[in-house]
């Protein structure tokens, strides 16, 4: 189950390719949630196969989001490793009692007298016509949590390695999976390069790409990103290139929570310039926090204030034209770096 | 000195129960065989013409057919009245909305994203609304605003009556029991329709659902019924009971029908033994109807259905798609 | 029960009149909720009476917070107005789903087809020795929800009015209450001044409240502050003046959500800084998209960045001693301005 | 055909049901009454001791006090075995942590703040962790918790059992009902306890709790057992049949017991009818045991209790404080 099996893989192989492996390395790894049973494996075959090999480990429930993720917390506890897959991100708000009030608190409210070792595993994102209820970015309501850790998977992250770090980190790890990128292949960088940028990344578990278009020069705008927006971002930087001759760089982050700005700040340094890019809704999104951080360690540096690029402040409809409209894409993230010259404080 | 402390009689919630109860209906007789046939053929050619929809790629998104569950929604609903009761539905909404409103134009082009859809092409197929119709595609937690709406019908005293469909599966969410409990102490207008068709997605309910459905009803003081049947008229028969049993109590009732889905749980997704599957056919509720009818008679109204649903998907095809401008 | 009935009130006594009042206004205002009737009238007492007037229009519940909400969706939907006490605000993480999922989008998924008049009431804020459960400010939770509106409650608002304007609003409402609050006195501005302040109010239902102490000239910095802030802002802001003969701004908001900054921006327009106060833990709190907002609109305005005042990320603490240290103060208000001039991006 | 899927028989969750069931327990047999007696007069004492020191100013925060229920505390975790088993409780938890640790001294630090205290003052009242030991102030919350500490008991095959308290009013919360189900399922060593003291704060039971409490459990397939007294000996052989069920089939059970609290919700709060509350005097789980003792060996235990008390007391006075530099 090497992560080098297969030159392409499509994400969602590589994070159940990563899932046996934990399995493997860890007695104590057990996965719980809906549907998880071969030859299903999970409503986004995330789990295919595990429940096969490890039938013992592998609890498929009823639909009880509300306490799942309090078994959980219950579970790492008294020394498992349990992994939780909520079907649909949208359901994290089920369990957000049990995150709020009890994964996140008892490590601290008990004075390190326990660890809680869990991950919740969960998709996020539209763009699959699935309505208001089954195409949220919702790891908004995580990264407010104090004392857990909100980790994004993107199409150019090392998944295996992610996912591995998430299960052998000793705080609750929320996952985030997007919903597109399952389909999508991995695609990581060879040589420092990857689609003809030239590409940096950071080290430790949660690492950061920093993607430039000419090799770390002078750039235009950085684009923050993380999720389903990567791709999007690297498409606009792109097209910045070829059609306005402009150099953007594209921070993609793994980490939301703790937030590690680093490497976005090192960019700005080069940039003088940063647009957030997220498909949650855009009132205390994640794009808020990074900007909040960002203006002040970076005041000095800023040319224009940070933008934030998101989806409106509303429903995610189903119609596929509503839902293309309502969700932010890469000529939002154009119209945002060229108009960086344009009056500050315009758009929200 | 019994240590019991004051019993339901001495207290009572004065917030709920002082409200005027229902009082006037009339029992809903049988209708015809061949009526009930043809609202089931039109709920099953309905959602077969989605399915049919999605594999030409016409569709997109989801979509959770009951096909071979459509006597529920049609046994259960014909004993209530559009005007002053209400049904609250949950993913697997069609049956239950054609069923209420009739309106095949308005749920296909929900479906199909055209801004005449019910609810403008910004629901979709699980995000239903109509005149004291709604639905929502996370599993359990309609049953709250359920019980809402039937405190609200209380209030209003004018004898309506809510009803939620929710899935076997749909007994795992906690606010189930939250809300039997509250409707049982306020003695609320509700009926809960459990559709168990053995299966949530791909969990078969032995996996899901320990104990006893009607038991659980009962343990929260709520009057519970729970029958085997495909056949219409047993579930109008059972649902009539429970009606009766809400409009001259006002207190809850909980129905729960045993059932089989003979498609997939949305579209393709089906992990049943196809022997199974087939196994089932049999209890098809339109071949339970069709048994009974004239040949000649059932043609006559599926071939009505097949005109109007065609008419239907023309219409449709020709309304508005959201989002884009003309 | 009129509002000028005695010169000086407790807060909750006000709520307390202004729920009576609503109840008297409107036959379809409902109270639910646990422990609300009388004697008792709810933990903190601001629903004391109305069960008395109107049995059969409070509902004391069960301890049941996942349904309640949704519970009030469904009577409101249908032509009710009810409101809903949830006894501490920390029990809101038990209603998210019913707030995500349910609340803020049926109206507008039901294509304006409907409306949700309900109100949900709850008490937030530390300082009382309750623990990590039952000290939380988690509006934060709430402002990122869209479509619906987040109001905070503060003793120098009118709170006859402020929750009069929550029961008549057509939209669903999260009126957040102060803890510490309840038991202070209101105090109002009288002839547009207060506690040697000047005020100005702005209008509408949700106002927002400017306090200068040098009658609006110019100033070293705006304070933005809610809730149980306000007075600790307030009294920063005397401090200064006094210690330090510094003159701060204070703009005292309701409306958390939808966000108008406009006062804001005009007070920065005069001080060209920006601290914001909040109880709630740093990360993604209200001051984060208020921070990003105002380097956003106020770019060329600031002199400095916008610096954010708020909680530790992390629990709050039991011991009275350990709660204090975390909770936000007025010495961190005072040192946040006071250090204004030294280096940008030093703390978060 | 029968259209009944297929039974638990047929299908199990593989996730849980292999695991190894727990196997080695010796029944505990009722220890002297005097034992008891010592132990609930310690548990009184001491949370008298709290509300003075409240009342006196020297405490601050809240804190609930089981004043009246001792005997369930007692009763219930004489059967426990603090090395493999473990207790989760609720905001009123005293008592529970005095009978599982003995350790009055890191209580009594914590609720007054001390570094000392189990939580290190970070916890306070509701938020307490020793070994095997855990509380938090959440209603319902802890069930969940509670249903994935026995899984990882039965997981590691010591045969352990995992019990968590819960009062009357907390039947409110949906999270009850989603782990019976699944506790039942996947037949998990949960001893739920529910202390039924007839109020859930100032709300009266009736007003909360509709139904019956042992057919809650017993609709999920939970073996449930109600009883009503205050008596320590009753308790201990009411708990020790539901141990004995855990250890010998691995399944839950659920252990009603109906009480009643001396003592206000918290502090100050009382609605009750004072005359309610003399009546209840006399069943005094203190009052019982005493009842039953030589006078002299009486005072012999609570002088002695009385001592270690004061002693816990002006140890934790001069603990350092948390938070405050030395
Ligand atoms: C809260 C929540 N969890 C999970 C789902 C995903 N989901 C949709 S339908 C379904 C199965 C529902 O089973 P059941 O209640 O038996 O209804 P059926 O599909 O059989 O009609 C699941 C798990 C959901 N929509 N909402
Ligand atoms: C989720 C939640 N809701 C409300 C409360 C506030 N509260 C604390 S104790 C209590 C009453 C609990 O009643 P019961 O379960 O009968 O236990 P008792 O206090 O009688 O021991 C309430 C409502 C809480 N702590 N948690
Ligand atoms: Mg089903
Ligand atoms: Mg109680």
């Amino acid at each position: 189950m090497g992560t080098e099996a297969a030159p392409v893989r499509r994400c969602v192989e590589v994070i159940n390719a990563a899932l046996h492996d934990a399995f493997e390395r860890h007695e104590g790894v057990h996965l719980i949630g809906e549907d998880l049973l071969d030859p299903y494996g999970g409503a986004f075959q995330a789990s295919k196969g595990l429940s096969t090999r490890w039938p013992d480990r592998v609890i498929t429930t009823p639909i009880s989001e509300a306490s799942l993720v309090g078994i959980a917390a219950g579970m790492a506890i008294r020394g498992l490793r349990p992994i939780v897959e909520i079907m649909f991100g949208d359901f994290i708000a089920l369990s957000l009692d049990q995150v709020v009030n009890g994964v996140s608190k008892f490590r601290e409210m008990y004075d390190d007298q326990v660890t809680v070792p869990l991950v919740v595993r969960t998709p996020m994102g539209g763009r699959r016509g699935y309505g208001p209820t089954h195409s949220q970015s919702l790891e908004k309501m995580l990264v407010g949590v104090p004392n857990i850790r909100v980790v994004a998977t993107s199409e150019i992250h090392d998944l295996h390695a992610l996912v591995s770090a998430c299960v052998d980190d000793d705080e609750p790890v929320f996952l985030i999976e997007n919903k597109v990128m399952y389909g999508r292949p991995m695609r990581r960088p060879a040589g420092g390069r990857l689609d003809g940028f030239a590409v940096r990344e950071t080290a430790g578990p949660y690492p950061a790409l920093t993607l430039s278009g000419n090799d770390f020069g002078p750039a235009e705008a950085t684009i923050v990103a993380y999720g389903g927006m990567v791709p999007l971002a690297m498409e606009a930087a792109t097209r910045l290139i070829v059609e306005e001759e402009l150099f953007c760089e594209v921070v993609a982050l793994s980490s939301l929570l703790p937030m590690d700005l680093e490497p976005v700040l090192e960019s700005v340094r080069r940039s003088g310039a940063l647009i957030t890019a997220e498909e949650g809704t855009l009132t205390l999104g994640v794009g808020a926090e990074i900007a909040a951080r960002v203006q002040e360690a970076a005041f000095g540096e800023l040319r224009a204030p940070v933008r934030r690029v998101a989806a409106g402040d509303g429903i995610i409809p189903s119609a596929p034209g509503l839902e293309t409209d309502h969700l932010p894409g890469v000529d939002d993230l154009i119209g945002a770096v060229t108009t960086l010259a344009g009056a500050p404080g315009a758009v929200w | 000195m019994s240590l019991r402390g004051p019993g339901p009689a001495a207290i009572r919630p004065p917030g709920v129960v002082g409200y005027i109860p229902p009082v006037t209906w009339t029992p809903r007789p049988l209708p015809p065989v061949a009526d009930l046939h043809r609202r089931m053929y039109g709920i099953r050619r309905f959602e077969e013409t989605l399915l049919e929809m999605f594999s030409k790629g016409l569709l997109v998104g989801t979509t959770h057919t009951c096909i071979g569950q459509e006597a529920d929604a049609v046994g259960v609903i014909d004993h209530l009245d559009p005007a002053r009761d209400l049904v609250v539905s949950n993913h697997r909404c069609h049956g239950h909305f054609l069923a209420f409103t009739g309106d095949r134009l308005g749920l296909l082009a929900e479906v199909m994203g055209r801004t005449a859809g019910v609810s403008g092409g910004r629901g979709g197929s699980q995000h239903l609304c109509a005149p004291n119709f709604y639905t929502n595609g996370i599993q359990g937690s309609i049953v709250p605003l359920t019980t809402g709406m039937a405190l609200a019908q209380k209030r209003e005293g004018a004898g309506g009556i809510a009803t939620v469909f929710i899935g076997d599966g749909t007994l795992g969410q906690g606010v189930v029991y939250e809300c039997l409990n509250m409707a049982s102490l306020w003695e609320l207008p509700l009926l809960i329709v459990v559709e168990d068709n053995l299966y949530a997605q791909t969990t078969p309910r032995a996996l899901a659902v320990a104990g006893s459905v009607p038991a659980r009803a009962e343990a929260f003081g709520v009057a519970a019924e729970l029958i085997t049947t495909t056949d219409v008229r047993q579930i109008h028969a059972a649902a009539g009971r429970g009606v009766e049993h809400i409009r001259a109590t006002g207190a809850p009732y909980l129905l729960g029908i045993e059932t089989y889905r003979l498609a997939a749980h949305s579209k393709g997704d089906d992990t049943r033994d196809p022997a199974e599957i087939e196994g089932r056919r049999e209890q098809d509720p339109l071949a339970v109807t069709a048994s009974l009818l004239d040949p000649d008679e059932r043609t006559r109204i599926e071939s009505a259905c097949e005109e109007d649903l065609a008419r239907t998907v023309e219409l449709a095809h020709a309304a508005p798609v959201a989002g884009v401008a003309a």
